[in-house]
């Protein structure tokens, strides 16, 4: 989307500061799956995918990839120890079942309370949801990873959306290029977080919402 | 599969876990792959007025049998009593409510627990005074269907041959039965298996429960169902 | 229930008679499980069990039976080459899809529009349904083989049931002890064959049901 | 297993199983397992009006997208069409209806249609305006459930690594996908695989897919999602 490969890799590193060892985790495509790169040598993390893995490992080396072992964005990928494989309902059954315990996705809009809207443009871009309802909706947080303004500098984090939504109340995080938001259940959207070298002001600028400062915003 | 995985359990472990009036669903058909050392635990221990969600009652002295007889159990969902005697005597007396729920059925309300859907449709006996009782009815177009609501429980306890230290679980022949489906609606999971191996060790086809399903595994002592029909 | 085992083969021989090759069948206990003894060698049968096994073969010798290996009456059983294991849900959704040709079980009551009435007797013997409420309603075709009378002489098969039904207007072919009926869509309960010695008016002075007889009765 | 249970068949031999306004239900997440050379047939023969139900419309010249690219389509209830840009057009152009479904409920759809069951009971997406649309809904005490239909299809088409001559079906890895549900769910299923063994060649154990729920087995002339990636 433009964003220069460190940036977006400081959004999948604080992404990654998210997760814990022993979680179930489900990536989505684009800065999402850059996550596992800044993931701890030591942690045990089972990566989810919604076409039937549980246990996805690193992409194999080029030319060692298995044409039948795909996420659900259709990339190569392994399987680590204590993996499996299993129909797309199972995997689907999991998310519902609350055994995800994040996903970490992109999205097209977030508004200040959590709603999510990342499946469809009317008239432009009419992809489907995919998994991304039961995965907004079921998986126990869920992290949007966004750049903080669309192709037209406009906030892509709003007081509504003006897209059709994916899930409503959802969204717990949002990493942008700028900074990151916490939805909280009484405070509704939360600065916590601002990346170097931008300031409270600019982020703010471009946040076409209301939004609450933490008491110690971190600059990192 | 590192430490943050590693789900072995001994029955001290998990012992804290059941407690009187919990929802408790249990593995097995007629006995055959209940899991005996957990269900022991559960008898030793003494907790009542449970609720259980199982297949059956099992015999008087195999499967869940053995807790069913010591009139432990408040209520039961189930699709047969037959085998276990003590169970009809509980009912005709009164200090047992039954609610018989269709074999296929009830594995499918199992499983929609599991699978975290509210409920599934069904036409299998609607217009049986006994089964519809107290259920909701759904019109789908000219159709009327029987809503019949998902179960989970509070404590699903299973069996199965193998597990590695992470909970996958693969099952024996015909010992299978409901085992994968109760494996899934525990809100904890325990499994008590034959064998314990490493992470790796299962392939990764044959895995039919994930691991991730599964909260504690525990080691069987042996199984107490051979030669049930004996 | 007190028959001679040679009364109880030819039930079973009879009831064998209507498999075809290439069937998927259910077999009930008691009459029903003899059934496979009275098949052509070079037949191709699937039997199904509600627990979770399709192609059951006959029981293991004894000593060799396996604890884990159990038909859905409990008892040992093996498996032909084939055959496959699943769990119950899997087991009952065959049913319900139609992918059993034929159930063969035993039962209580059978009334002259084919209700079945096989699985509680009120403030006596409530063993419950078991699968048979499935097995009766979906099965593509059910075949029950009872007595003609119970043990105070009644007939077992009725005008209407007086027991709780296990499914309605389901069954297709009654086999006694004595006798052979249909139930067809027009006619009603049709009987078709007699056992000898017994005669047609034997039959239907035991036989508490509207009754036609089919033009040509065969006795066998 | 004798002849009476044999269903291997040549691709002449389903051919006149196709036809036009069909609802045909393909196995494949992204293309990835979709039946290549059962779909060639399909394209080949020249049916058209289908009514399509799977999990998305694969790429423009792979999986079902070949089918869908040449217009052949006029109906499908899918979850993503997004990595075939033709399938938008086509619907843009109000050549093509597509029924949105959120993935995991369409898959549990699919295995209702398979499982006998008339439905399910859903939560999700249930205040969507596009997802929710023409549905049922559903009150169960306090609460209130979308219903979502089972589906089922005239033919069902799938992707297996092997079968054995009874239809017995085991998959590999991720190409499993949505195939077992498929599988269950076609009045008519056909199974393409890479590798025909005879029967007894399969472990019991193994075995994802029962033969019973299987018509014919065709050979597959080779795979075409290789590098969909690329």
């Amino acid at each position: 989307m433009g964003l220069a490969i460190e940036t977006r890799n400081r959004m999948a590193k604080r992404a990654a500061a998210e997760i814990q060892s022993g979680m179930v985790v489900n990536l989505g495509i684009g800065i999402p799956s850059l996550v596992p790169n800044h993931l701890p040598r030591d942690f045990a993390v089972m990566f989810h995918a919604e076409n039937g893995i549980i246990g996805m490992g690193p992409s194999p080396i080029h030319g060692e990839e298995d044409e039948n072992l795909c996420n659900a964005g259709g990339f190569p990928v392994s399987l680590v120890a204590g993996g499996s494989y299993f129909d797309s309902a199972l995997a689907f059954g999991m998310i519902r079942r609350g055994k995800v315990d994040l996903t970490i996705l992109g999205s097209l809009q977030v508004s200040e309370t959590g709603d999510l809207a990342n499946w469809i443009v009317p008239g432009k871009k009419v992809p489907g949801m995919g998994g991304a309802m039961e995965l907004a909706q079921k998986a126990k947080k869920v992290i949007v990873v966004m750049n903080q303004t669309d192709k037209h500098g406009q906030s892509k984090i709003v007081q509504k959306c003006s897209l059709p939504l994916t899930s409503t109340a959802c969204v717990n995080m949002v990493i942008t290029d700028m900074a990151v938001f916490l939805v909280e259940k009484n405070r509704g959207l939360v600065l916590h977080e601002v990346f170097k070298p931008h300031t409270i002001d600019e982020v703010l600028q471009l946040t076409d919402a209301t939004v609450s400062l933490h008491d110690k915003i971190i600059f990192s | 599969m590192k430490q943050a995985l590693n789900k072995v359990s001994s029955i001290e472990e998990v012992d804290h876990l059941f407690f009187d009036g919990m929802t408790l669903m249990y593995g097995g058909f007629g006995g055959v792959g209940s899991p005996p050392t957990l269900i022991e635990a559960i008898k030793q221990k003494g907790v009542s007025q449970l609720k259980l969600i199982g297949n059956d009652t099992g015999f008087p002295h195999i499967g869940i049998g053995k807790i069913v007889s010591l009139g432990r159990v408040s209520h039961i969902i189930t699709s047969h009593i037959g085998s276990n005697p003590i169970a009809g005597q509980l009912m005709t007396d009164g200090r047992l409510a039954v609610e018989f729920s269709p074999q296929g059925i009830l594995a499918e309300r199992i499983r929609a627990g599991g699978m975290g859907l509210p409920g599934i449709l069904s036409d299998i006996a609607i217009d049986n005074d006994i089964v519809q009782k107290g259920k909701f009815f759904c019109e789908i177009g000219e159709k009327r269907y029987m809503v019949e609501t998902a179960l989970t429980a509070d404590i699903s306890i299973v069996y199965a041959k193998k597990a590695d230290t992470f909970g996958n679980l693969i099952f024996d022949k015909s010992a299978r039965n409901t085992n994968p489906l109760c494996a899934m609606a525990g809100d904890i999971t325990i499994a008590e298996v034959e064998e314990i191996v490493p992470v790796g060790s299962l392939q990764a086809e044959e895995i039919i429960t994930p691991g991730v399903f599964v909260d504690y595994i525990i080691q069987s002592e042996g199984v107490d169902w051979k030669w049930a029909w004996q």
